[in-house]
């Protein structure tokens, strides 16, 4: 039984930690925008999925007018990634403005957020649909293959306790790019000033305006910044499994809005943390529970694995694994 | 409707109302530069409404609030402090999950210039030691005390024109109490202008240039300190 | 014109006059329009009217309980849409229940759930087995399926299991706080669907995804109950209860108490509020009303599987709650009425009338676009409009208010009872 | 006879000690002020007695039993109620529902009971609302019974939150600055209330305030705290002339003023 | 839908049929090809019912693959009279709870793609369907993987639905028992896009070939993701993979692939390439093969429809009417399939062809064909 599970290690772990890091990104925007308005954001799973079309669209019309051939593929990658971050991150301010911002002024309850939200995730999910229905005739979308290059790592002639396990060229780049997204966001929040207004508009809107900040502002740029890189994720997620369709968001969201909460919600380290773990646990599980229960359980139960550890996780460690107790002054 | 006024801040008949409840009525109200005006009232009177209008946390409904000859009862709240209005909100109002150290960095987050900060700083640590000693607690574990002076701390790192204190001796020491009015004056010669209202009202007129009434939401009475000191009315509501 | 209304306000057999003359107007509307969903909904939206109107309360009850336990459906069933009418009734009788569950745990206790629907399943699943021949193929004992004669025992039995499943959700939730409990929720719902989907085997329970089939339907004293006309008296009946509850227990010390620990839980506690035992009543009860209706749901569908409980069916509920106004007991109904109402009838009936309009005038539309796909979108939409012009909600909730005057008379009457006893000493 | 005993009692914060070593002995029905500098452990004190924090050590006898280890609606349960530094009202509740809250303990009644419509029970739950308007005419908010308590001006949820707190009938009540944000009339109008409450609501009471007309005016006994560590115990007009006291918290001219 | 509709635009009678299928949704492309083709037999027959003096509207509903809607949908159908007959459902789970509404008020319904074995063993006599019972395609596609393509190691992976597990089961026991070791059974989530977890495990333990119960959009990322992870063995389905979008999805790597479908090639016979090409022009789409299903379940319905016009001296009949009409339709002639129900309310003539994918290219070589 542990032979099997570890012949397979090395697959497991490549295929956890491409999923995984598409879970940390788009965590990262749940974690963002919770962070700052304390909402779940629930569209963002959408934002992320619009990005991924936005992505297949740009390469489609790059593919048409013959651009795909003529130049270096890593170049094409750039040019749609950075389309779609920008414009996933102006759909990002636009959701920000027109569902969010007029509630906050109207000092709404928190909660209400939460249905808009919800609204603007069904009107995504269809509004693309349709655009993709309109154009292709199908909703799901299959992307003209990159980085398609196979890989082979010849473990078992090195290490005979492992499989050999194969990766994609493209793994190599979800794995490059989320890692210089992750370090730059990181960088930001923690380097400039705006991470601590962000930190500040958190903790108590009205008192940060008192210091100058402007909290719009702020907001905005929170939502841009999220939404840019659940887009530019989007483009990665295209990339890497091809297919695409208007529901990609919804249970992605759902994954990494849970993985926003393992790592501890508000921490965009955790947030990393957690979606990488999260891959993890869930490649792991699909691969190895039947083995683990000798078949009374199977690959099904990888979700239910998944939320288990979350719950343990949460109930030893409440506020998440990089959370900071909040020891609340009486 | 913004008229040229002589006053460096000037309140005229403001009406200010949360969602359907008038707290304000028709106030009217003006500070001269250089000058400490204290307000005081009791408990709902409107103080701290009036405050919150002048600094736009609170938007009147009528009236007007100029200040530098700008009228400002539009503006947002951000707006207004980036004019040199500073406030110390009732109930401090820290960022209980930043450090103090980032408390008083956020309070001077107009300022770009590092070494100003810095300074300012330092100028903070010599009125309440207490606070460098405590410069990587967060803010929301510091006794009540210890967060009064990081609120007026973090408002003197704005260096204000106009500073507003919403009962900044509240649960303090009486030591400290002392010395947080010896602040004010200090600041006040400097050329800090201050608006201050005070629970401990004798304490307040005393270092006042003058003062306000206020009663059920208007004003009532105005004076110099030692008038409104002397007045019958003041010293039976307000001074035990 | 304002002053007319006015002095409708003011007079109250002036309302009661114009609230008959409503009732009547929409009852005959849809005697003469049967097919008429607008007539239909004109006619429920006087029970809206009636919780404005300015009467007492029990004869505000009365009449609304006349109205839909008689009226709506004597007038419904000279249609030919009668069992459309009953059905969505069931439906928003069936949701209401839920919600004012729902609303417990989030509008008074203050926890985010969203796996609610959880409980729902629990209920339908208790039923669905054992009212089936599902039973059988793993318990030793006993004739499967059950007779419909069971199904009242079994209301019941699911409200105590659903209970129990709160109860189980709760334990590991009280370690987590605020929005972590969203997501824990979340998980449970996700974990209960998964496991009725996937227990097939080793042993089968629940038949996995192929779901229950062939539910007995219930019987009341040896009458099978089948028809939507039915059942919606049943779930009528079920909400009435649940209403009732829900209302005493808000004002209750209870719900005292789950009000307090939502506004300020250390507050509470130095009140000597056990945080423990108040969140878990809050889930049992809650979960309790969902487990009732999951077997109304078992037995009118006749057939249970894991796709009715998913996650966004947990957020629908959430959203009915949010939407009507949290904590606020008239408002969460309403946000169950107008999200069921929409989703059965409106929006299917708004996408029939655009296509209809749209091959009339000839206007081809691109199957992509055609108005049938529509419906989520117009959901979507409509959500976005109404909590942007409802920021409280659709009816916000409002502390009650006691009489002031009478409780000043009462308090100087004890004051003068305690004085003629006169032996001191005692209480303010 | 006393009712609370304080042992050893030491908390500390990571590397920080809050208060060291302190003991106490509190007589019943006496009204003892503990105060000191900002931040010298005060509020640390009271969150231990009301469990809210745990001691690192020490303990705490309430009639002799201890109150170490329990949870904090236990203590309230055995009859100790504060109020709160930082004000925690039930802010979306009503004025009277917060007094309500403030009652559960005492109140009979159960959810079941209330079910059933059972008429003893409608009875508690009216005597209830009468007793919690007597309470609130005694703190002088009888104006605001409907309010939200969110929608009260700072002075007035300090009137609330003790009314809410002595509708518990508490043995011990702990008032954490209950003056601040009051005008000295106002002060002076709860310096009465303080001592008609420990006359009339046979209550032991100890308060920390800064406000020293009120301590000295009304404290049997004062405790003052420094770095978390005891430096002197008292009647008033002891602590008043302690040099060591004056030094470190009243500075020259605070007794004087008034 | 207040006005009197008895009166046609055009003075003729109405008659109604209704359609429920997930027009939204993940399923959304299946449900839409059940609702055009449905049109599509409508409108090629109008001028038949028109010269009876009679008019024949779909009336399509969104059924949302939702139970709940299904069952409100079919309330609505109920009530509406002119509405005769009803060509529907997709799922299975929304079928069984509305059928059982259709069934109180005497409404036929013929499903064009409902396979579990429940929907038509309860044996109401109002629910029909077209398309070959699980416990058909399942063990036809267990015999040819094992009679055929000589696989002794079978990796089983279905989509816990109650059409990719009814048919994967149905699979394995068929394989089990020609003496075939099946050497794994998971499931996947259906919305999902990464099924390496499986995958890896499916590839480790070397199995001779891969089944798949479930649909396409699943189904094509399993085939290029096992394809990826260097399986080159045959990966076989049922008629869930039976779509361009399976070519479209899975690229090249669909060579090599293997599905049984209960639906004919349509580009096979000269019918079938007629309603290709007439599908195309009118809604823009390529068949599905579910579209020619939506077809032949309106095309049963509306022979029977005729019938019971004729047997009703050329008056609109009555529900019972056609109910009674449409289960004695034999030998209807479709473009997919022949139409012949038996006394549950199976076709008779279901068949089960088996395809293969030998270029990536739709639709797939046809390799058998399998009668009952
Ligand atoms: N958020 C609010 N919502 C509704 N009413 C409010 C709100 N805040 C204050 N009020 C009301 O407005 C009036 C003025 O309150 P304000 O806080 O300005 O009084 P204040 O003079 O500062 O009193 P204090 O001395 O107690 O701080 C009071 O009657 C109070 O009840
Ligand atoms: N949770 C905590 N974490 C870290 N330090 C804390 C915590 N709570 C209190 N402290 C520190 O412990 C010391 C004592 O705090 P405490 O609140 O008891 O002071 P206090 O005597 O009530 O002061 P004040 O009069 O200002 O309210 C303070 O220096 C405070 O910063
Ligand atoms: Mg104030
Ligand atoms: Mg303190």
């Amino acid at each position: 039984m542990l032979a099997h599970i570890i012949q397979n290690l090395p697959q497991v772990l490549i295929d956890g930690l491409t999923l995984g890091v598409v879970y940390a990104v788009v965590a990262i925007g749940y974690t963002m925008v919770y962070g700052i308005l304390e909402l779940i954001n629930f569209a963002h799973g959408d934002v992320f999925m619009t990005g991924a079309f936005i992505g297949a669209i740009v390469l489609f019309l790059l593919m048409g007018m013959g651009f795909l051939a003529a130049l270096p593929a890593i170049l094409v990658f750039i040019i749609v990634i950075v389309i779609a971050a920008i414009a996933t991150g102006l759909l990002g301010v636009g959701i920000e403005r027109v569902a969010y911002r007029p509630l906050r002024k109207k000092n709404a309850p928190k909660l209400i957020a939460l249905i808009t939200s919800i609204g603007i995730s069904f009107v995504l999910e269809d509004l693309v649909r349709f655009i993709a229905e309109l154009k292709t005739g199908n909703y799901i979308v299959t992307a003209p293959p990159m980085f398609n290059h196979k890989f082979t790592l010849n473990l078992h002639s090195a290490l005979p306790f492992f499989n050999n396990a194969t990766f994609q060229s493209s793994f190599l780049l979800v794995l490059i790019v989320t890692i210089i997204m992750l370090i730059a966001l990181d960088l930001f929040v923690n380097k400039t000033k705006w991470g601590m207004a962000m930190r500040a508009v958190a903790q108590d809107r009205d008192t940060a305006s008192l210091m100058t900040i402007n909290v719009n502002r702020v907001i905005s740029v929170t939502f841009f910044i999220g939404s840019a890189l659940g887009g530019a994720t989007g483009v990665l997620f295209m990339i890497q499994y091809g297919t695409i369709d208007p529901y990609i968001g919804f249970i992605l969201g759902i994954k990494a809005f849970t993985a926003a909460v393992l790592g501890g919600i508000g921490n965009i380290r955790g947030a990393m943390f957690g979606g990488v773990m999260l891959g993890l646990l869930e490649m792991f599980a699909a691969s190895n529970l039947s083995i683990i229960t000798h078949g009374a359980m199977g690959a099904e139960y990888k979700d239910v694995f998944a939320f288990i550890i979350l719950i343990l996780v949460l109930i030893f460690k409440p506020e998440g694994l990089f959370g900071k107790a909040v020891v609340e002054k009486v | 409707m913004a008229e040229a006024s002589n006053h460096f801040l000037e309140v005229n008949q403001i009406d200010s109302f949360y969602s359907q409840i008038q707290a304000l009525e028709g106030v009217d109200l003006y500070i001269d530069k250089g000058e400490i005006v204290t307000l005081i009232g009791s408990n709902g009177a409107g103080k701290s409404t009036t405050l919150k209008s002048i600094s736009g946390q609170v938007r009147p409904k009528n009236g007007s609030i100029i200040f530098d000859g700008q009228e400002i009862s539009k503006f947002q709240a951000h707006k207004t402090a980036l004019l040199g209005i500073a406030q110390v909100p009732e109930g401090r109002r820290i960022f209980p999950r930043l450090t103090v150290r980032e408390n008083l960095q956020i309070g001077a987050f107009s300022v770009k210039d590092k070494h100003v900060i810095a300074e300012r700083m330092e100028r903070v640590f010599n009125y309440f030691p207490r606070l460098k000693e405590r410069l990587n607690q967060r803010g929301g574990t510091m006794s009540g005390g210890e967060q009064q002076m990081l609120a007026i701390g973090r408002a003197l790192m704005m260096k204000p024109k106009l500073l507003m204190l919403d009962e900044p001796s509240m649960g303090l020491a009486p030591i400290i109490v002392e010395q947080i009015f010896d602040i004010i004056k200090e600041m006040n010669e400097e050329g800090m202008t201050i608006l201050l209202v005070e629970q401990n009202a004798y304490q307040a007129l005393q270092i006042a240039d003058r003062g306000y009434v206020i009663q059920t939401g208007s004003i009532v009475l105005d004076g110099n300190g030692d008038e409104l000191m002397k007045n019958e009315q003041v010293r039976a509501a307000y001074l035990a | 014109m304002s002053a007319f209304f006015e002095k409708i306000a003011q007079s109250k057999k002036n309302q009661i006059i114009l609230f008959l003359t409503y009732v009547i107007v929409t009852g005959a509307g849809l005697f003469l329009l049967p097919d008429s969903t607008i007539a239909f909904l004109l006619l429920l939206f006087s029970i809206l009217i009636l919780y404005y109107l300015n009467l007492n309360l029990r004869a505000k009850w009365v009449t609304g309980i006349v109205i839909l336990a008689v009226v709506v459906p004597f007038i419904a069933s000279f249609s030919d849409s009668y069992q459309t009418y009953m059905e969505v009734g069931t439906l928003v009788g069936i949701y209401c229940a839920m919600a004012l569950g729902l609303n417990i745990v989030v509008g008074f206790a203050g926890l985010l759930d969203l796996g609610f629907i959880a409980f729902f399943a629990v209920g339908a699943y208790t039923y669905a087995i054992f009212a089936s021949d599902q039973a059988s193929k793993f318990m030793p004992f006993g004739h499967y399926p059950l007779s419909g004669g069971t199904f009242w025992i079994f209301i019941f039995i699911a409200a105590i299991v659903a209970a129990i499943f709160g109860i189980l959700l709760g334990v590991p939730v009280l370690r987590v706080r605020g929005d972590y409990l969203a997501i824990v929720t979340l998980g449970f719902g996700e974990i209960i669907r998964i496991l009725l989907n996937n227990m097939d085997h080793p042993i089968n329970i629940t038949n996995g995804s192929m779901g229950i089939a062939s539910i007995t339907p219930p019987s009341f004293f040896g009458i099978s109950i089948g028809s939507s006309n039915q059942f919606y008296y049943i779930a009528f009946a079920i909400f009435l209860l649940v209403i009732y509850v829900v209302r005493k227990l808000e004002y209750s010390k209870l719900g005292r108490a789950w009000k307090a620990v939502r506004d300020n839980e250390i507050a509470a506690q130095s009140m000597g509020i056990p945080l423990v035992k108040t969140k878990l009543a809050a889930f049992a009860i809650g979960a309790s009303f969902s487990g009732m209706m999951g077997v109304v749901f078992a037995a009118k569908q006749m057939f249970v599987d894991a796709t009715s409980f998913t996650y966004l069916e947990s957020t629908m509920v959430l959203v009915m709650v949010i939407l009507g106004g949290m904590g606020s007991v008239p408002g969460v109904i309403l946000g169950a009425a107008v999200v069921i109402i929409l989703r059965t009838q409106v929006l299917t009936n708004i996408s029939n009338w655009l296509s209809a309009m749209s091959s009339n005038y000839g206007i081809s539309i691109p199957p992509a676009l055609s108005p049938e796909k529509m419906q989520l979108l117009i959901f979507g939409i409509l959500l976005i409009v109404f909590a942007l012009y409802r920021t409280q909600g659709l009816i916000p909730h409002k502390n009650r208010k006691v009489d002031v005057a009478k409780l000043k008379k009462e308090s100087e009457q004890a004051a003068l009872t305690r004085k003629k006893t006169a032996s001191g000493g005692a209480d303010s | 006879m006393n009712i609370l005993e304080v042992k050893h009692l030491t908390k500390e914060f990571g590397g920080l000690t809050a208060t060291s070593d302190i003991n106490m002995t509190i007589k019943k029905n006496s009204i003892t002020a503990v105060i000191g500098p900002n931040g010298a452990g005060k509020t640390t004190f009271f969150n231990m007695i009301t469990a809210v924090y745990h001691p690192t050590s020490g303990d705490i006898l309430l009639n002799g039993k201890s109150l170490v280890g329990l949870k904090p609606h236990q203590v309230s349960q055995f009859g100790i109620t504060r109020t709160f530094q930082n004000i925690r009202l039930f802010e979306n509740m009503t004025v009277l529902e917060n007094v309500l809250v403030g009652m559960h303990q005492n109140l009979k009644s159960h959810w079941i009971g209330t079910l059933l419509q059972l008429p003893h029970i409608r009875k508690i739950e009216e005597n209830a609302r009468t007793t919690a308007y007597d309470i609130l005419n005694y703190v002088g908010l009888e104006n605001y019974v409907n309010e939200n308590a969110g929608n009260l001006a700072y002075g007035a949820q300090r009137r609330l939150e003790i009314g809410r707190a002595i509708a518990a009938k508490p043995k011990v009540l702990l008032l954490d600055e209950p003056a601040a944000g009051m005008n000295p009339k106002e002060t002076e109008r709860l310096t009465n209330l303080i001592h008609d409450m420990r006359t009339k609501l046979d209550v032991t009471i100890i308060l920390i305030e800064h406000d020293m007309n009120l301590v000295m005016k009304i404290s049997d006994s004062i405790y003052v705290l420094d770095h978390g560590e005891l430096i002197a115990s008292g009647k008033p007009n002891e602590i008043r002339n302690n040099k060591k006291v004056i030094e470190a918290y009243l500075g020259k001219g605070a007794v004087s003023n008034g | 839908a207040c006005s009197p509709k008895s009166g046609g635009s055009n003075g003729k009678t109405v008659i109604e049929i209704g359609s429920q299928s997930p027009l939204s949704g993940g399923s959304a492309t299946l449900g839409d090809a059940i609702r055009l083709g449905a049109k599509l037999a409508i409108e090629d027959r109008q001028k038949e019912f028109e010269k009876k003096g009679f008019q024949i509207k779909l009336k399509d509903l969104d059924d949302q693959g939702d139970p709940k809607k299904g069952v409100a949908n079919a309330q609505i159908l109920a009530s509406d009279k002119d509405v005769l007959a009803v060509v529907g459902h997709l799922n299975s789970g929304v079928a069984i709870p509305s059928s059982e509404v259709y069934n109180k008020n005497n409404l036929a319904m013929v499903s064009p793609a409902t396979t579990a074995t429940v929907v038509t063993d309860r044996k109401l006599p109002t629910v029909n369907r077209i398309c070959a019972r699980d416990d058909f395609q399942g063990p036809a596609g267990a015999n040819f993987a094992v009679k055929t393509l000589k696989a002794k190691k079978i990796f089983v992976i279905q989509d816990k639905t109650a059409y990719g597990s009814g048919l994967a089961e149905q699979f394995r026991d068929q394989a089990k028992k020609l003496g075939a070791e099946i050497v794994g059974y998971e499931g996947i989530t259906v919305g999902e896009k990464d099924f390496n977890g499986v995958l890896s495990q499916a590839v480790a333990k070397k199995p001779d070939l891969i089944y798949f119960g479930g649909v396409y959009a699943e189904g094509g990322l399993i085939i290029k993701q096992a394809r990826q992870k260097g399986f080159d063995g045959p990966i076989m389905g049922g008629d869930g993979l039976d779509s361009s979008s399976t070519v479209q999805i899975a690229g090249d790597s669909v060579k090599g692939v293997y599905l049984t479908s209960v639906a004919g090639d349509v580009s096979k016979t000269e019918k079938g390439q007629a309603f290709a090409k007439k599908y195309k022009k009118e809604f823009g789409k390529n068949v599905e093969s579910y579209s020619a299903y939506g077809y032949d379940a309106a095309g049963v319905i509306l022979d029977g429809l005729m019938k019971a016009i004729d047997g009703n001296d050329g008056k609109k009949p009555t529900r019972e009417q056609v109910t009674k009409a449409i289960r004695s339709v034999q030998n209807y002639d479709g473009v997919t399939t022949k139409v012949s129900l038996d006394d549950k309310g199976d076709n008779k003539f279901a068949k089960v062809y088996i395809y293969n994918f030998t270029e990536a290219k739709y639709p797939p070589v046809q390799k058998a064909e399998i009668s009952q």
